[in-house]
């Protein structure tokens, strides 16, 4: 197995769907000859050309709307928002039609389209070019919301994405892009909604995703020495989420920790903790403990914004707190 | 273009008077609180919709706006489907879960309409652009009133269309219009076809109240995209009849006008009688047809059953039960 | 005290805040002579004329920038989205820009905007005229959001936001637009981030807001008769909410209940249950209960509305259910 | 317009040269490590600059874009403040909260810009509208790329600025691509002034690598907003030195045109000391100058200090605290 980068792995994904299935194309500002801002669809305008890796001007409605209606005619778009950040301005493109189509036409029409975007903080991009979004969409019912954390899953997930029939958003950690792991030759899946125990452990439950899922393994690993043995789930999927996977474990460990970079108030570890409250309640020997991006928008500063964000000493607290330690 | 048929003038005709008929219908049923939610009605502009309708084939697309109950039938769906999805019903064509503002019906190519005016547009552009992939020879028609270019998703797809020589139709219903703002104290222009013209687009503007007028430029516009040249711009002048929600707001001269002087069916009938296409009597049995036709829908709607309550949860995903059931 | 409808209320203020201070001014669509597709508006353009009472095309990100550029040099507007459904196509524009001026610019500069806006489901207006939003906004630090229950608070909220130096995301609930209630003449404010008790309970609280509130009322009435007594806040702003007088009451009650319109994933009910089980954790001896609107967009046809979303049966068979009844 | 004085278009030489150096210092600061984030460079570009600070009054308003560093100064801010900001420093004129992109400074009318390319242009329309309101005399400038012609804010903000006759100058710096699509790939038209022409916006094309004609051309526009005629925009033609991430990837022949032959600031000079406007001695003391001033802002900004963390949770409401300090 080749040790390649999630931006590889990605990549990959891309150029094996798009040979395989004619529907599959690309589309975005500066996807084509450039290859997109961090290389994600590099090569790919070489081997498959102008017509299916598209770029686009400066028009973030219509690269959803170009998307979505021609997902509906059948084609299976993978378009890029260049950053997160700036998902809002397509917003009503995403939440009113990409995710209600299939609803409000009583299934007549499809909206397969897998909408990639590059989120996350950590690296002085500022309040416009290091949020996450996640937050913002989880209130939306019909969209599905994949978040990979390693490259076997960027690859394995975005290939699953693509043949889904719903319409994905799919959040690319900037700090995870040069990550890089074991991924497999050609083409393999991984499901959506369902979470993985990426390290398994007795004492506390970790919910997290994306980077955050290796600030909570680091933070495990040096726990494992005071004797506390840490269980750290990666959601993957994170709308909607594997209810079953994360219940199974604090039922077990019974005691639940949420680790999410967005900021803490309404934020997808908002519904994490309330559904293991609500749905665990029993097994529960401490109250859920959120771990979170502080309630502000982003600073540019790099001390300030490291500050603001979670960390695996963070993390660390959290896990001690429901320990009550 | 050649002179039409006296055929198709009388189809065209007839579709006039179906919209009509529809929308009246529709109109007293809801005042009688048998169809929910809100209403926008198309009386006043039959001649656009009739003059689209026949322009496009089946395998060509459809954003109809909110004004466009007659086109969801003209375009192929059994009207008593249309009739009984806006009642809300089971047998309509959304199962009731559309409703006015979106009754799609795949199998003819009508992609719906959509309740947040102009989103629309960047979703018929990607049907054009996904056609164009597939090698198609079909366009997709939008349609949007003057109000509606307000929006930054008009600029958005016709800059786009217009470097993809995306066969996109855009049909665009001025009848001076939005709610109660005018067209020109909404835009810096009256005309909109200027503001197609920016971005390359062939555009033409005609009287929407002439049915041949606005038929034949439709059919040109058509003409140009089928031969592969890009998208192309119809801007129909016109009127409706309905003052929305506040009553009628407009100047009674204008009103008097577009009523009775101007007004597209009448002007119609009065052309294919000095034409000698058709006599009066003949003209009249048409409406009484058309007529009969329409009730049989509001019929068909009104006996039809609420859907099954498994539809409020179904097709929320593909494939996929939705999360919370119950609570 | 007159007996005026919640739209006479907010109309009330507008007409107020607008006579006593020339920075006060209405934009949006068909809002002058017109008076908005709800009245809310109504009278204000004779009184005050097309300069401050500003009809616009269908621009909502053009509204929105209005709105905060004004704002930004000393303004104080206050713009219509017609429907709440709408707002995706401003949404960056409030979340980017209208949250983030005073922040990202280090104070210098605010954007003190009143967005109203109309929402709510239950009256056949389908996928794109029911929706409830606050849960799109809930994790955007910098935005408040105000959702008033009665007509006293409509107005009271009202002329506290136009005072108020922060953007603010005004929700009208349609289905309280005609509902009447007691209103005093002249200028008064309700304050800010502060919840109200609308119902004093010893069994059990109710968190809601907006339409809800009345649901929950009368659930609480009803079960009144069966010995149970239940306590009914209204939270009134629903970001940043008023967790101590949530908190305050459940530790009384040692049971919750909360009651939301929009879809129970990931939206506003969400962040309060968690922040109930997390921080009442001790207090609570049955899990917190959210009943919310199905994890589906709005079907049109009035039977399966009904069915998605809450009402008073839905919100009492929650309390029996935390009562373990 | 009259010719300008000898000491004006030397002044504006200067200022040519401060963005020049300001620009070249951040990207070799940036290159050591020593700037944090993302940058976009303004080089190439420093006429059309220097013409936008020299037509704008400090009652004006400005929405810089993201190569508008130097606007940043010009404007009227202290250079080291606008250095030790992009340095993320507690001295900046944010307090190191906003960075290359988010650089305000309400003392002098700059709105700061925005990452949210064009989204700005509707908060600049805000602006010009509340000043019109009040009945000031100020205008509001927003400075767009051609890559930006693309977003729907474009549309709405020029339809309402010409609608409202709001004072708005539409600044347009048309450098032939976005990141690496050129204009006439992303839009229907390579003359954006086309798209402005659309909305009645008187409109103007100019070479932006030519100071004078530059500064005429906007001049005459910020008359015509002055005198109360609303909304002007002006297309500057240029050319920017930075093919950003992936290196160069235009013609070579493009690059030498414009780095050697069509050269900003080796163009003034020319003209400068073929005017006998000052010696080619005089004109490089100049350059020397500026280097030293800027350096000075390096030095300021590198020996600031990190922001206080209180920075970090303070100002997202006015007047309140956040919600959740800590866990
Ligand atoms: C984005 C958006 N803004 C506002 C509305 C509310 N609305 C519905 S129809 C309408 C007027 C549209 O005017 P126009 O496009 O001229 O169509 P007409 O009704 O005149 O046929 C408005 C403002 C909407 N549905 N969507
Ligand atoms: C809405 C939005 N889309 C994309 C980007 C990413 N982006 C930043 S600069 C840029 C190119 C802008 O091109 P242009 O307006 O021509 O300005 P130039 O960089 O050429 O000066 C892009 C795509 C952004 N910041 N905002
Ligand atoms: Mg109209
Ligand atoms: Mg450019």
């Amino acid at each position: 197995m080749a040790v390649i980068t999630t931006v590889q792995a990605i990549n990959e994904a891309l150029g094996l769907m798009m040979a395989e299935d004619q529907r599959v194309y690309c589309l975005g500002e500066d996807i084509g000859k450039m290859g997109g801002d961090f290389g994600v669809t590099r090569g790919l305008f070489d081997e498959f050309g102008g017509e299916r890796v598209r770029d686009t001007p400066l028009s973030e409605a219509a690269i959803v709307g170009a998307a979505v209606g021609s997902a509906m005619v059948g084609m299976r778009p993978v378009a890029e928002i260049m950053f997160a950040d700036f998902i809002g301005t397509c917003y009503d493109q995403i939440v009113n039609n990409a995710a209600k189509v299939h609803y409000m036409f009583d299934g007549q029409f499809k909206a397969p389209i897998v909408l990639r975007t590059a989120c996350g903080g950590g690296f002085g991009g500022g309040p416009h070019h290091s949020q996450q979004v996640e937050g913002w969409f989880m209130n939306v019912p019909g969209l599905v919301i994949v978040a990979p954390a390693s490259p076997y899953d960027a690859k394995g997930l975005m290939i699953t994405s693509i043949e889904d029939d719903n319409p994905i958003l799919f959040l690319e950690h900037k700090a995870l892009y040069r990550q890089k792991g074991e991924v497999p030759e050609g083409k393999y899946t991984v499901p959506l909604r369902q979470a993985k125990v990426v390290r398994p452990g007795k004492d506390v439950t970790v919910v997290t995703c994306m980077k955050s899922v290796h600030d909570a393994l680091a933070a495990a690993q040096e726990l494992e020495a005071d004797g506390v043995s840490v269980e750290v789930i990666d959601l993957r999927t994170l709308r909607p989420w594997d209810h079953q996977t994360v219940l199974e474990s604090v039922a077990r460990t019974g005691r639940a920790v949420v680790v999410n970079e967005a900021p803490k108030t309404g934020g997808l570890g908002a519904d994490i903790s309330a559904v293991i409250s609500e749905e665990a309640f029993s097994y529960l020997k401490a109250p859920v403990a959120r771990i979170c991006g502080f309630d502000t928008p982003i600073p540019f500063s790099l001390p300030l914004e490291k500050l603001i964000l979670p960390d695996k000493d963070r993390v660390k607290q959290g896990i001690l707190k429901v320990l009550g330690k | 273009m050649p002179e039409i048929s006296s055929d198709q003038y009388l189809a065209l005709f007839r579709d006039m008077w179906r919209v009509r008929k529809f929308e009246q219908a529709l109109e007293r049923e809801f005042k009688r609180g048998k169809v929910p939610g809100m209403l926008h009605i198309g009386l006043g502009q039959e001649a656009t919709l009739s003059a689209i309708a026949h322009t496009l084939r089946k395998e060509d697309g459809i954003f109809p706006d909110h004004r466009c109950h007659g086109l969801l039938f003209l375009k192929g769906t059994p009207g008593k489907q249309i009739m009984a999805e806006l009642f809300g019903r089971a047998t309509g064509i959304c199962s009731g879960k559309g409703g006015s503002l979106h009754s799609a019906d795949a199998s003819v190519n009508n992609f719906g309409d959509n309740g947040v005016q102009g989103s629309y547009m960047v979703t018929a552009l990607g049907v054009a652009l996904g056609w164009k992939m597939q090698g198609k020879n079909s366009l997709a028609a939008v349609v949007v009133g003057d109000g509606t270019a307000g929006r930054g998703e008009w600029h958005e797809s016709m800059n786009l269309a217009s470097v993809w020589k995306a066969p996109v139709l855009f049909v665009c219903v001025n009848n001076g219009y939005a709610i109660s703002t005018s067209v020109g104290a909404s835009h810096a222009t009256e005309d909109l076809v200027d503001f197609a013209k920016a971005y390359k687009i062939p555009a033409i503007q005609v009287d929407g109240n002439d049915i041949l007028a606005a038929y034949q430029a439709t059919q040109e516009a058509a003409a140009h995209i089928r031969a592969g040249k890009g998208p192309y711009f119809v801007e129909y002048k016109t009127w409706r009849w309905q003052g929305m929600f506040s009553g009628e707001f407009r100047p009674a001269e204008e009103v008097k006008y577009f009523k009775e002087e101007h007004e597209p069916i009448t002007m119609a009938k009065a052309d294919l009688h000095k034409k000698g296409i058709a006599s009066l009597e003949q003209l009249d049995a048409i409406e009484k047809e058309v007529e009969a036709e329409i009730e049989g829908w509001v019929a068909y709607a009104q006996e039809s059953p609420m859907p099954d309550p498994a539809k409020a949860t179904a097709n929320v995903y593909v494939g996929w039960e939705v999360e919370s059931w119950q609570s």
